[in-house]
């Protein structure tokens, strides 16, 4: 049981950490859901990726460093301490990539994933459709076989960055008569400006477009952009659910990070003797603290050997919630300022806000953690 | 003691529910929020026509004088309803002039008031339970300041900033210049009696907003399906709704007990759990929701963003607290 | 809407005052938990009965004052606003004589209420069987035909009060062979005394015997100890949970006291600026205040003649969920010393944690809530 | 780095698990409980033969070094199985004597501790994280106490008191008299790093409590059944129970951290979250156990009435929330 840092893994922060001094925006980019946001920060993932800090756990030929998921937590914890700028490609490089690293073909990866890391192609996510939130498995948008590949028809909601983004990815029913809902079904890339292709944003509590519906009318698709076997793409896509992503999805640096904020406006704003804001900030420190700590220790068991399971949902629980809480300290802090939408908790407010229900509610969290993690019986779902 | 409303008051109430009930509200609120203020203004009046605003001015003055407890089930109605605009302000206005007792005042903004000729807003000092910001100055015809020192006066209201609730403005009256039309002891005594009402009439807002979000939410859940059922059907989705509704229902006759007495614990426990209910409501709508609560495009919106600046509009949570026990704090 | 009171009313809690602050003894009894607490309790209820103080709402008749709700709310509030002792006669008062007024005989009510109103006959109730908990009708305790009367087998649970009382009430299975679970059961008194009845008293957390199993091999009980017609027991039972019972099972009045002393300990030991403390110190009060004026409310509905319906199921989860808080931050105040045995917040503290469990779940009661009063749909249960 | 227990670590963990797993804890604690301390001694010494004690006291002493992540390892064991007695209040001495440096003192009870030879308790000053009851003095071959001033004494336990938890005995000792040890600066600076030594071992408890009633309640569940189906698969059943594991599995990291660097804002983390996670796990099993978990003839009890108490014990959650904002509070 340890936590000291190597030389190597000190020397690798440190690198990180002037880097990131010496290039971090000073001062905050325009919301990456606007347009001109989305720009600027594109513009920002070329200038991390020219610097190979945009993908520092992929292998180095994809532009990477090849570094290991401590490494990784370094570096997050560098990036956001630094203040620098939401990943606009965080769609691709979460939950994509780490598909086609385990699925996909050498001419698939070298084709996908440089322009991914530079932030030449962004990628949304196409999974959920109106009928098919929780119950994902239930989707009926469909990819039906033509000459040379596939034509995709239907309709996609709740894709998040998909009003600016170049392309997506999702999974679409191939065999539609199967006797179970998660059979028959292909994971595929697609381009979002492709004829048939007909993206409607939608706006955000704050009105900001941060997803959009995705309307597919006969979307043609080569063969080339299907990942893995046809009739696989359940399977496919639930594959790297429960591997890292689950550690990689926030990483803990956001929230020490915002712990960080918090705890300084606290010293900025609060009553040192009001002690129901000062055990809430307390709670705030500890929680990012041992969200943290839960990470390191997830990935030495990663290192040794194990294998991730349903500990991803309670991550999921934890930082969803422990989000909210924190921002909900803030704008109590704030008083009267809280609900002034220029002030700078207001947007991350709001983005903690979908936590819960993002990513697979945690009602549905709760249910894995009870049934996988300790072996209650599985009930009516 | 028959602590339940009058056929009278409940006749009010319906009578308010059933207008507000077809005058399209949320297109109201959403026009407002792209500062087209015309249907809003419009619906003022015709909410003037039912009498509402008369409850908050003395009879001399075309007023049916003070009623808290009517203006307070007319409030909840508004907050169900989603109604847009400077109302609590406007009906403190008019207790202020009220309370103030200056004649030519009185005179010269009451029977407006009472009329719904036209929006008012206000700021109080911090020790009236006011904050620094006067809602929707741009939309109200005047824009009242009452300083730490006592002094009234009709303020600039300055420049407009955005509230995460876009049917909000807030702007800060200027510190100085403007109209004085009082000042003394005896403003400083109406303007705290005058942040009492305001806090109690948030507090019916926040309660109706919490009755609204519930309603909706427990109408998506019987007809949202999920794994082959409704989802309201889940025993998680059942108890999240049963104490959103609990939260409410012990609520509400805070609400009723800080009307009849307008005392100032009463109308704080009042605002703290009306306004924490709402509060409340409005995370368990979202929740319950999934994606498409989170839209702006859905009507769910309108009150979700009310929610949170109506629980801390004239009182926090902590502030009310501290009111609460004040009384019998020892020295 | 109205919170005046009529001088009527006034005078009423006028005379209860003056009766209290003369009779109410001036150190706390023994806790009515122990042999020696039982027999104080009692002689308690004989005191209060002398003057008709013990059941004010009953009719004349039975030793009460025919008084409405309002005046035993009032009455409530003044008795524990005294600092008088718990009820060892409340199962009886508060869950089966409601019943015998509805359903029983004359002769029944005659023999019955007024050993009960003095303290003479306490009675235990005898609802829950060890397979039997929240799903009561699962119940398979049996009362079989004899000759004038019927014999009772079987094994009832988590009694309170049996471990002392004289006498019990619950329903036994007399038509073994019903489709349904709720048929065939009929309501019954018996004594705890009678050949065949064996009783075990269950020690509580803090180890006082609050309740007991009770045994019963072939227990006579006469014809004329049976309420209502044979076989409704189920109907008998339930036709009381809905009506005053869920406001008079506790008061308001026991809230308003504990409330009281919080704020008293609070005074002399809470630290002013904590205002983590001086929030759930208000939340106790605003609490107690928002139970007492709901109570109010649902009395002026009676009164005006309305139904009493699934508002018990909010009534319980609010009460008991209250208790619990209310002395956690009794506890919190105390510090060092909350864990001392001897503290007069200790008992208290146990007594409330099994409030949640007590008188149906808070889940069973969140079920019912959502189903009744919010029209969700059933679920499986 | 590898923030997980090494194999030595965790094998010693299994050892101390599989001793106590056959011990018969329970009745263990029933006999403290009565004031039968004979068993408890025994365990005692049984448990000193892992080497368990020695974890406190350098090898001058015959102890293997101050190592307090075997140490705490081996606390949520003794939490896991119910373990009564002053077990924290002793390892606390034995760091207390270490820590003081003085040859005498330590030779001459240092060696008796490693060896099991009897239980030590003590109180230490408020600013160190302790409060005023020594714990089980009247099982204890010695009650130390520390005061404001600096003095180290052997203290008269005075009267002992029940607690909630029958199985923990409090006492006052008698602020002045009995031996002097030591005095002076020193010995508050040992007494400042005692506390956080209890304070961390407490925690290690607490994380072992709230398994075991989480592993209690698990099990229960799954065999009780109502309406036709076991409780466990009641989505309001699992989803408490996901919260209680929630809840550990985010304190156990804090725990670890604290007891590698034992610094003040990490131990009070730690004390924090496995207190808070442990008492909601006991109540989560009371509520789950239905009337049975209410009782104090199932085994339940045993660890339902320990939660409390050791939120409390060596640091309250608010103390706890306080130190780890300190270091960082300007001025």
């Amino acid at each position: 049981m340890d936590l000291t840092e190597t030389a190597e893994t000190a020397a690798f922060r440190a690198e990180a950490r002037a880097w990131l001094a010496d290039h971090v925006p000073s001062s905050p980019l325009p919301s990456l859901e606007t347009r001109e946001g989305f720009a600027a920060h594109r513009a920002w993932e070329a200038r991390l990726h020219a610097d190979r800090w945009s993908v520092v756990s992929w292998p180095e030929e994809y532009g990477g460093r090849g570094v290991d998921l401590v490494h990784w937590l370094v570096f997050e914890e560098e990036y956001w301490a630094a203040g620098a700028p939401g990943r606009v490609s965080q769609n691709g490089i979460s939950l994509l990539a780490p598909t086609l690293l385990d699925h996909a073909t050498a001419e698939q990866r070298a084709r996908v994933l440089p322009p991914m890391a530079s932030g030449e192609v962004i990628w949304a996510q196409a999974w959920s459709e109106p009928e098919a939130g929780s119950d994902l498995a239930s989707l009926t948008s469909r990819a039906v076989r033509t000459e040379g590949g596939w034509l995709l028809s239907g309709q996609k909601t709740w894709s998040s960055r998909a009003a600016f983004a170049d392309r997506a990815f999702g999974i679409f029913r191939t065999g539609p008569d199967t006797p179970k809902p998660h059979q028959g079904l292909t994971y595929l890339m697609f381009d979002l400006r492709a004829p048939g292709v007909t993206v409607r944003p939608i706006g955000r509590l704050d009105g900001k477009p941060a997803f959009a519906e995705i309307f597919l009318d006969e979307v043609f698709v080569p063969d080339q952009d299907v990942i893995g076997e046809p009739g696989q793409g359940w399977r496919i896509a639930m594959s790297t659910t429960g591997n890292e992503r689950g550690l990689t999805l926030r990483s803990p640096g956001r929230f020490l990070a915002a712990a960080g904020r918090l705890t300084a406006l606290w010293h900025a704003q609060g009553e040192p003797a009001d002690t129901a804001l000062r055990d809430r900030v307390a709670d705030a420190v500890v929680g990012a603290r041992a969200y943290e700590l839960f990470t390191w220790a997830a990935a030495a068991r990663f290192a040794a050997g194990g294998a991730a399971g349903a500990e991803s949902s309670l991550n999921k629980v934890f930082w969803s919630e422990y989000d909210i809480a924190l921002h909900e300290t803030a704008l109590d802090l704030l008083g009267a300022d809280a609900e002034r939408a220029d002030g700078e908790w207001a947007e991350p407010w709001i983005f903690s806000l979908a936590g819960p229900v993002y990513a697979g509610t945690n009602e549905i969290q709760r249910d894995i953690i009870a049934e996988r993690l300790l072996g209650l019986p599985k009930g009516r779902r | 003691m028959r602590f339940l409303p009058t056929d009278e008051q409940s006749d009010f109430a319906r009578t308010l529910r059933s207008l507000l009930g077809s005058a399209q509200v949320p297109a109201v609120v959403r026009a407002w929020s792209d500062g087209e203020h015309g249907p809003g203004h419009e619906l003022r009046s015709r909410l003037a026509a039912t009498g509402l605003f008369a409850l908050a001015a003395p009879e001399a003055y075309e007023g049916a004088g003070l009623l808290a407890p009517e203006l307070s089930l007319g409030f909840v109605e508004l907050g169900r309803a989603g109604m847009p605009g400077p109302v609590v302000e406007s009906a403190a206005v008019s207790v202020l002039l009220s309370e103030l007792g200056d004649e030519a005042l009185a005179k010269r903004f009451l029977p407006g008031l009472v009329a719904g000729e036209a929006w008012a807003t206000l700021t109080l000092p911090g020790g009236s339970g006011g904050g620094p910001y006067a809602l929707d100055a741009d939309a109200a015809a005047h824009c009242f300041a009452v300083s730490d020192a006592g002094e009234l006066r009709l303020a600039a209201p300055g420049e407009v900033l955005r509230s995460t609730d876009p049917a909000r403005r807030l702007s800060r009256p200027a510190a100085a210049g403007g109209e004085l039309l009082a000042a003394g002891p005896a403003v400083t005594r109406a303007a705290a009696v005058t942040g009492r009402w305001a806090r109690l009439l948030t507090a019916a807002q926040c309660l109706g907003v919490g009755e609204a979000l519930l309603a909706r939410t427990v109408g998506y859940v019987k007809q949202r399906t999920q794994f082959g059922a409704p989802i309201g059907s889940f025993q998680a989705v059942k108890h999240r709704l049963a104490d959103t509704l609990l939260a409410l229902e012990f609520a509400r006759p805070l609400l009723w007990a800080a009307a009849l007495s307008t005392a100032p614990g009463d109308v704080a426990a009042a605002k703290l759990r009306c306004g924490e209910a709402a509060y409340r409501a409005a995370m368990t709508a979202l929740r319950l929701h999934g994606a498409v609560g989170y839209t702006e495009e859905l009507d769910l919106s309108l009150w979700l963003r009310k929610a949170r600046p109506l629980r801390d509009a004239w009182g926090t949570p902590s502030a009310c607290r501290a009111e609460v026990l004040r009384p019998v704090t020892p020295g």
